[in-house]
């Protein structure tokens, strides 16, 4: 538990969260939505989740990204704000 | 004044997550950004639940097997292992219903050929 | 719906949510409530009751398996309602 | 998913990447207990092999190696696992998912008999997670038809 680690990783992920929901392109979107969850990954690393951690970046950052691409296939990238 | 901002500022930044993602939730006009904000929302509070099992001076929830032996394991030497059982099973459940609410936005699309939500109230009007 | 009324909800919940946060215990306590309940039985008694050091392994699968088992049952029941919708669609399209 | 698009380079790294994805899916599942790990990341990690063959090669080369009828029996398979390891304390006068009273048919003490339980709870949850997964990115990504799906504009 190393506090300036945390408020770094903490920073990175409300900037990530921000563009996430602010790009003008719904695959972009995604990319960076697991960005962040990789960013929440480390955040638990840093506190000592490791199960957890580890659970994330195979779940959060593998599987979920995965489906949402896939849905992005069958749908449209087009979004308008 | 400081010594509370100190102890407490990564709380401060588990509300600037939350709001940030009710906001997505809320305002944007896209289905997708709302899947997006929801997943934001969601891995937030679950970042509040893990936090609340850290202890200063703790270390990970895998006991030391010399210490076992010896039967001098204390507690306080280990992080809290409880959140972190109960939110293992909220991420992969979270997995889950997303995939659900993904399958939901494809038959959106299918029946009304867009995601965004003024468009999809203009067409049902009709 | 309108954005300066998302706005203006989503300030007053975060303002709620920053008064209830100052009742919170300091960030990493030892002494804080949910640290002093029930997990130090868990952390102590895990290797002589199960014989696993992964604390965290012993009460997802042993302490806790109700829980463990029902969430392993909600998986299931995502994938079936998944198939059910896509393939149900599908096949009502078709004929 | 990919059919205009033939890759050589994409297919052979899937080609040698897929077999130890799959090894270290169990290692992480066989070293949970004195490691992290468990049911639910090895499961996702077998899942993810399943995926990148999807995703590299096509539907149909991944459901030649997964076909859709094991799939649906694993997704039962799992929890039936995972429940049928709680009855069966229940048959030995135990309450259910109390693993200790395994001891009637496993030569060990109580404790290793609760270890040994918490194995085989891991593996239900391990199958039922891998096969759900798989199913989950297969409908989505082929809009529930499960054919080959190409997509011209957008």
């Amino acid at each position: 538990m190393i506090a300036a680690l945390n408020l770094t990783f903490l920073v990175f992920a409300v900037i990530v969260a921000c563009a996430a929901l602010n790009v003008k392109d719904l695959l972009s979107a995604i990319v960076l939505l697991s960005a962040f969850s990789f960013f929440m990954c480390l955040l638990w690393t840093e506190m000592g989740a490791v199960d957890v951690a580890f659970t994330e970046a195979a779940v959060g950052a593998g599987v979920s990204t995965a489906f949402f691409v896939a849905a992005i296939y069958n749908t449209t990238r087009r979004t308008k704000d | 004044m400081i010594e509370w901002m100190v102890t407490k500022h990564s709380y401060w930044f588990y509300i600037i997550l939350i709001m940030t993602g009710f906001y997505g939730m809320m305002a944007k006009n896209n289905l997708m950004k709302k899947l997006i904000g929801m997943n934001i929302f969601q891995w937030a509070i679950i970042l509040y639940y893990i936090s609340i099992g850290s202890k200063k001076g703790g270390t990970i929830p895998i006991i030391d097997a010399q210490a076992a032996v010896r039967h001098a394991v204390r507690a306080a030497d280990y992080i809290n292992p409880l959140p972190h059982v109960l939110m293992l099973t909220a991420i992969v459940v979270g997995v889950a219903t997303t995939g659900i609410a993904l399958t939901l936005l494809v038959i959106i699309y299918r029946k009304y050929g867009t995601l965004e939500e003024d468009e999809i109230i203009e067409a049902l009007k009709k | 719906m309108n954005k300066f009324l998302a706005l203006f909800v989503t300030l007053v919940a975060g303002a709620l949510l920053a008064y209830g946060a100052e009742g919170l215990p300091p960030w990493g306590d030892p002494q804080q409530p949910a640290s002093i309940h029930v997990s130090p039985r868990y952390i102590e008694k895990t290797v002589d009751e199960t014989g696993v050091p992964n604390a965290v392994t012993s009460v997802l699968a042993d302490y806790r398996g109700y829980d463990t088992m029902f969430e392993t049952s909600v998986i299931f029941t995502a994938g079936v309602a998944v198939m059910m919708l896509l393939r149900g669609m599908n096949h009502g399209k078709r004929s | 998913m990919v059919r205009d698009l033939d890759d050589i380079i994409i297919r052979t790294c899937a080609r040698i990447m897929v077999p130890f994805m799959q090894v270290y899916g169990l290692y992480v599942f066989v070293h949970g207990h004195s490691s992290p790990g468990g049911g639910f990341q090895g499961g996702c990690i077998m899942a993810a092999s399943f995926i990148l063959l999807a995703t590299a090669f096509n539907i149909k080369e991944a459901k030649m190696r997964f076909t859709e009828k094991v799939n649906g029996i694993f997704c039962c398979l799992g929890v039936f696992i995972y429940a049928g390891t709680g009855a069966v304390a229940v048959i030995f006068s135990g309450n259910f998912l109390d693993y200790s009273r395994w001891t009637n048919i496993l030569p060990t003490n109580p404790v290793m008999a609760r270890y040994y339980g918490m194995a085989l709870i891991e593996l239900g949850v391990q199958i039922t997670v891998m096969a759900v997964m798989v199913s989950i990115f297969l409908d989505l990504v082929t809009g529930g038809s499960h054919e080959e799906v190409m997509k011209t504009d957008d």
